[in-house]
């Protein structure tokens, strides 16, 4: 890998983000913890009722999980666009698309996969069964990508305004409701032993198309929002 | 050092202008940076220094004019990493080390001969101070580590703004020694500064901005 | 502990009267908790004397440029002037 | 400071505590480990089991000492993080905070034993009882600690703000206990009550109180270790701390 | 008023706030946005049950309540904090915790206020029958001031740290369940026609007292934050 | 202006120490400012001066050594408003425009008789950028900005840490005035800079750091 090639680039990325995740590792346990504490929040304000608590349960952990994400999104390119490294990375000899991409694995790896870990104990605290919790991880392992990359996108577009996360909710939310509607469809269909595979299907197909549309408009995003 | 009849021009600019709600932040600029070259930006607070070299490197969009690249209408998908700019803030991951910083700068920009990281990081009077993350480094400490990026990256027009900002004497000279050795070599600086501009040999070109 | 031979003794305590699932895993969580609890600061010492060490070998790095520095610099070094207002 | 006993002012020099530790903490550990070769053999061995719960019950010899220490740490750790946030004592500041990772470990087993204890006993992992809940809540107020303790660049600034939490919580730690109280009975009786009627016997009893002796003696020898570690980098830059890096720091 | 006093740096301290809140008019608006758009996940998530979701309503408004004040909380000391503002405060020659108390006042007026006036909507939504709507309301109008100024001794502990966001999620998570319990306990009972006086005055006796307890230690935390 | 056998001293230090991770930033330094005093403190990148300031105002608690105000051990409480620190962070909001900033900082600090805060604009020169917010001005007119508070607040001792960072000549020139013009009028003022402190009459008292 000569320093300054394509692959030394996208290396250098990587290594440089999830050096700073482990760096502020106490940081990647915060959504976690998040996610953790918001479904416990649940029980209190509904009251300490199993059968009420088991028929949420799908529904409070996907939004819970996504609220977590949610949190961190602003976390992608605001503090590199603050102290100028995002200027440094667009005025690299490299495709700005593609040091994204790397940028948003590097998001993915450290905030939606440890949620994914903590995903099912959450559901069994609510008393999800067992089979549709199977079946919860596999929808987030689908849905959470997605959603990252839904998220960059947006994050690149309100990432020249101050104000953030909640502008982000704000935009996000709307677009993940399909993905919320087809993930709690899915669980909900195993919960009651009816076939679930359709909407995972459709969650994944949508995943393939942005897995390459959205980094490249992620960097002309990014690009509008330095210029203004 | 100042080649008057330059042979070809680096860097050339035509009538560049930048307007801000329809007014001009600097008017329509004409100058060439030819190779060994130093350009010193001179102008008041807020006469648009910044706001120029973010215009020359692509991070706003001139309004009017034309800037070429080697005589060629700038074309940013081929020139980039060509230039290398040193902005107010400074690139720099405050929970990085220096080290780890340049070695990023290195992985994106490519890195030149005969020079290691460490080796730079020495040059700008920061031994010692590799591995402390850079969110404990006093101002100039910061600035220096960003400084030896200079050295690393094989870029040959360098754009600087206020690089002597917070920086102690021997820290002045150390930049003045660079900018100067960089352009015996080749290459050619612009450079902001209000008043720290010495060189050994010949005094730079100056461009004067007025708002 | 057990008289030997009565491997079926044996057999009837790892058993736990059918709650082995649920008494073995308590207590091995119970000890595997306490063991990193115990081990942790045990490798967090060794790093930190390790990094003290290092960290003493560059502080002399410093000190020996800094001792370089004081030696008086060239009187006509045009960057010694101070800046004119 | 003067009503601090010599002797105790002694011990709070940071190299004097080190020694301490160093020295104490293995036979704090040989002994705990001890009792608990003694109190499992008698819990998992002579204990009969029990007639109702058969041998699920035999988690009592991990569950409450554990249950107990999480709350007993508690005690100790804002004893510590009082005196850290009026005196600003270097060793208190270590205490408190050295003592939050073993509070909540002792939280975490009485979350896991409990709830493989109530599968077999009460048929759910877990339920939104009263007791449960709240040690729940003392988890997320140990982990609370931490995470705030290490939000700090500077360590000892760090402990203080932590410490101020901790004060924070114990206010805290009751309140939640009874509104948690009052919020179940609020709705309905998840009265699932532990050993209601049987009393616990001779055979049963004594092994519990040996584990209990057990894991109050491994938490003295954790607490050794653990703020030893810490003083050492709390004094990086003393003398006594290089040497031994100079000694041992290879 | 003489410049300097105590009532003139009050209403410089509040009027800063609310002007800069006023300049920032989206942030007001977004916190209400956040928990419009939350609410209208659930019934996607959990499907459109009406029943299902009038049992769940009061306690989903109060935690989308809570989240989206806690989304606001990291705006309530750390901006002052980053461009120095703070340590202009904290060396002007005014007691600080009357300072802290006029921030915590005016961060009250721009994010909690906004989503009590929508709160009633929110809960309609959801079908939560109109009765228990009023009382709704007054828990909120009681708890959120209370969950203020809790946030803010937390916040202020956490000032001096990087991030803060999520940390500050599970910090507060112990100190808001007793008034989420008692808040939601209000509502269900006024749902299910019970007497709900007792909850609300739990926590008006809670708010009467923090109420004098809470700046100071806001100015304390905030002191050994900024370590002074 | 440097008065050498000094009535009481306004601010006194005495083995003042700041360590950090037990390894001193400044050494045990002795200093005293009296009224109509100017102290300079020098010293190369790193070498503790913010460091040194952030202590004086109590922002940083001292390992060792004491600090006297008029002759009297510095008690905080007390003291609060006496003493006016310009940090490398200027404590602007962003989103404010100059002035209403600094009618914050009167509102908090108090104001000096016979100035308001639109003529101090007008003293640094940023007549016409009353109303921008403070995000859209130039590196250059923030500082401006932040000095404007000098004037207003009837502090007597002055911490400026770099105030000429960033600053045109013109500004240069108008901070060497102001602190000329604060210490004639009984004033204390303590700098740090790497070299751009000239005054008319007199020189400076110069304290140096070394790390
Ligand atoms: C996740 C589930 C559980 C948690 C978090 C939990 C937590 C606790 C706590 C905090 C204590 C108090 C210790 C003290 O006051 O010193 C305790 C004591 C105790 N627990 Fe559990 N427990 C759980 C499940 C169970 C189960 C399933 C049983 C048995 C059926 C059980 C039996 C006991 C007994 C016998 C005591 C001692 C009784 C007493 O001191 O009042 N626990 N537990
Ligand atoms: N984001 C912005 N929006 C609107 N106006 C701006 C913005 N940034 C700068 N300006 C204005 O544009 C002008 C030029 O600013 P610029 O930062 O280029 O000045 P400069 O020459 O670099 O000054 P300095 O020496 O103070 O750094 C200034 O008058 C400033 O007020
Ligand atoms: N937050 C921090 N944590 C640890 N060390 C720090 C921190 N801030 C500064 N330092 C160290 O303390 C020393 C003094 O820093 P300080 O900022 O006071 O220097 P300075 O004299 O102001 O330098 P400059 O001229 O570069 O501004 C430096 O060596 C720096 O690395
Ligand atoms: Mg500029
Ligand atoms: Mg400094």
């Amino acid at each position: 890998m000569r320093p300054g090639s394509l692959s030394a680039a996208c290396a250098a990325v990587l290594r440089r983000d999830l050096l700073l995740a482990w760096r502020r590792r106490g940081d990647i346990a915060l959504p976690v913890l998040y996610a953790l504490i918001v479904t416990t929040l649940f029980p209190f304000a509904l009251g300490p009722n199993d059968d009420l608590l088991a028929r949420v349960a799908g529904g409070v952990v996907l939004v819970t999980v996504l609220l977590a994400m949610l949190l961190a999104f602003d976390a992608l390119f605001r503090p590199d666009l603050e102290d100028g490294s995002l200027e440094q990375l667009m005025l690299a000899p490299q495709p700005l698309a593609l040091m994204l991409g790397m940028k948003i694995l590097a998001h993915w790896l450290s905030t939606a996969l440890p949620l994914i870990v903590i995903a099912p104990m959450l559901a069994s605290m609510l008393h999800l069964p067992a089979h549709a919790n199977a079946v919860l991880i596999l929808a987030l392992l689908v849905a959470t990508p997605l959603l990252s990359l839904l998220g960059a996108v947006l994050v690149a577009l309100t990432a020249g305004t101050r104000r953030s996360g909640m502008l982000l909710a704000l935009m996000l939310l709307p677009l993940c409701v399909p993905v919320v509607i087809f993930a709690a469809g899915a669980v909900s269909a195993a919960q009651q032993g009816l076939p679930w595979i359709a909407p995972i299907a459709w969650l994944g197909a949508a995943l393939a198309l942005l897995l390459i549309l959205a980094p490249l408009a992620c960097a002309a995003a990014l690009r509008i929002a330095v210029d203004a | 050092m100042t080649t008057e009849n330059p042979p070809t021009a680096l860097l050339e600019a035509e009538g560049l202008t930048f307007l801000r709600q329809d007014e001009p932040v600097f008017g329509p600029l004409d100058f060439a940076l030819c190779a060994g070259e130093v350009l010193l930006v001179e102008g008041d607070n807020g006469s648009g220094k910044t706001t120029l070299m973010r215009v020359i490197v692509g991070l706003l969009r001139a309004d009017a004019g034309e800037l070429r690249l080697d005589g060629a209408a700038l074309d940013r998908e081929l020139s980039r990493g060509r230039i290398l700019f040193l902005a107010h803030h400074l690139g720099l991951k405050a929970d990085l080390s220096p080290l780890e910083n340049l070695r990023v700068a290195v992985g994106l920009y490519g890195c030149r001969e005969a020079i290691t990281p460490e080796q730079a990081l020495h040059t700008v009077g920061l031994q010692g101070y590799e591995h402390e993350p850079v969110r404990q480094l006093s101002a100039g400490q910061k600035k220096r580590s960003a400084l030896a990026r200079l050295l690393l990256v094989p870029a040959d027009i360098w754009l600087l703004d206020e690089p002597f900002a917070n920086l102690d004497r021997e820290g002045i000279a150390l930049v003045n020694r660079l900018i100067e050795r960089h352009a015996d070599a080749g290459g050619a600086v612009m450079v902001t500064s209000h008043g720290a501009v010495t060189f050994l040999h010949g005094e730079p070109r100056r461009l004067r901005l007025s708002a | 502990m057990w008289p030997s031979g009565r491997v079926a003794d044996v057999d009837a305590f790892l058993h736990m009267g059918g709650y082995a699932a649920y008494v073995w895993p308590a207590y091995a969580v119970f000890f595997l908790v306490l063991l990193i609890d115990f081990l942790a600061p045990n490798l967090r010492r060794r790093r930190l004397l390790r990094e003290l060490h290092a960290r003493m070998q560059r502080q002399k790095a410093r000190d020996a440029r800094k001792a370089a520095r004081r030696t008086p610099s060239d009187p006509h070094d045009p960057t010694s002037t101070p800046l004119d207002s | 400071m003067k009503w601090i006993p010599l002797w105790m002012h002694r011990l709070s020099s940071p190299p004097t505590f080190y020694r301490f530790a160093t020295v104490m903490r293995p036979w704090f550990m040989a002994l705990a480990v001890i009792l608990t070769a003694v109190g499992l053999y008698g819990g998992l061995v002579t204990a009969p089991a029990d007639y109702q719960q058969g041998d699920a019950f035999r988690i009592i010899y991990i569950h409450v000492p554990s249950a107990e220490m999480s709350l007993f740490v508690y005690g100790v750790m804002a004893a510590a993080g009082f005196i850290a946030v009026v005196w600003r004592l270097k060793l208190a500041e270590s205490v408190a905070m050295q003592s939050a990772p073993i509070g909540a470990a002792f939280t975490f087993i009485t979350l896991v034993t409990g709830s493989l204890w109530g599968y077999p006993t009460w048929g759910t992992w877990w339920t939104w009882d009263a007791r449960l809940t709240s040690e729940l809540v003392l988890l997320f107020l140990y982990l609370g600690v931490i995470g705030l303790y290490h939000a700090f660049e500077d360590r000892r600034q760090g402990a203080r703000a932590a410490s101020f939490l901790v004060l924070v919580g114990v206010i805290n730690l009751p309140i939640v206990h009874y509104s948690v109280k009052w919020w179940n009975t609020l709705h309905q009786g998840t009265t699932v009550r532990l050993f209601g009627a049987s009393k616990i016997e001779g055979d049963m009893l004594w092994p519990l109180l040996v584990m209990m002796g057990a894991v109050h003696l491994y938490w003295a020898a954790s607490l050794c270790g653990r703020v030893r570690t810490d003083l050492l980098s709390l004094e990086s830059g003393k003398q006594w701390v290089r040497d031994l890096a100079q000694r041992e720091g290879r």
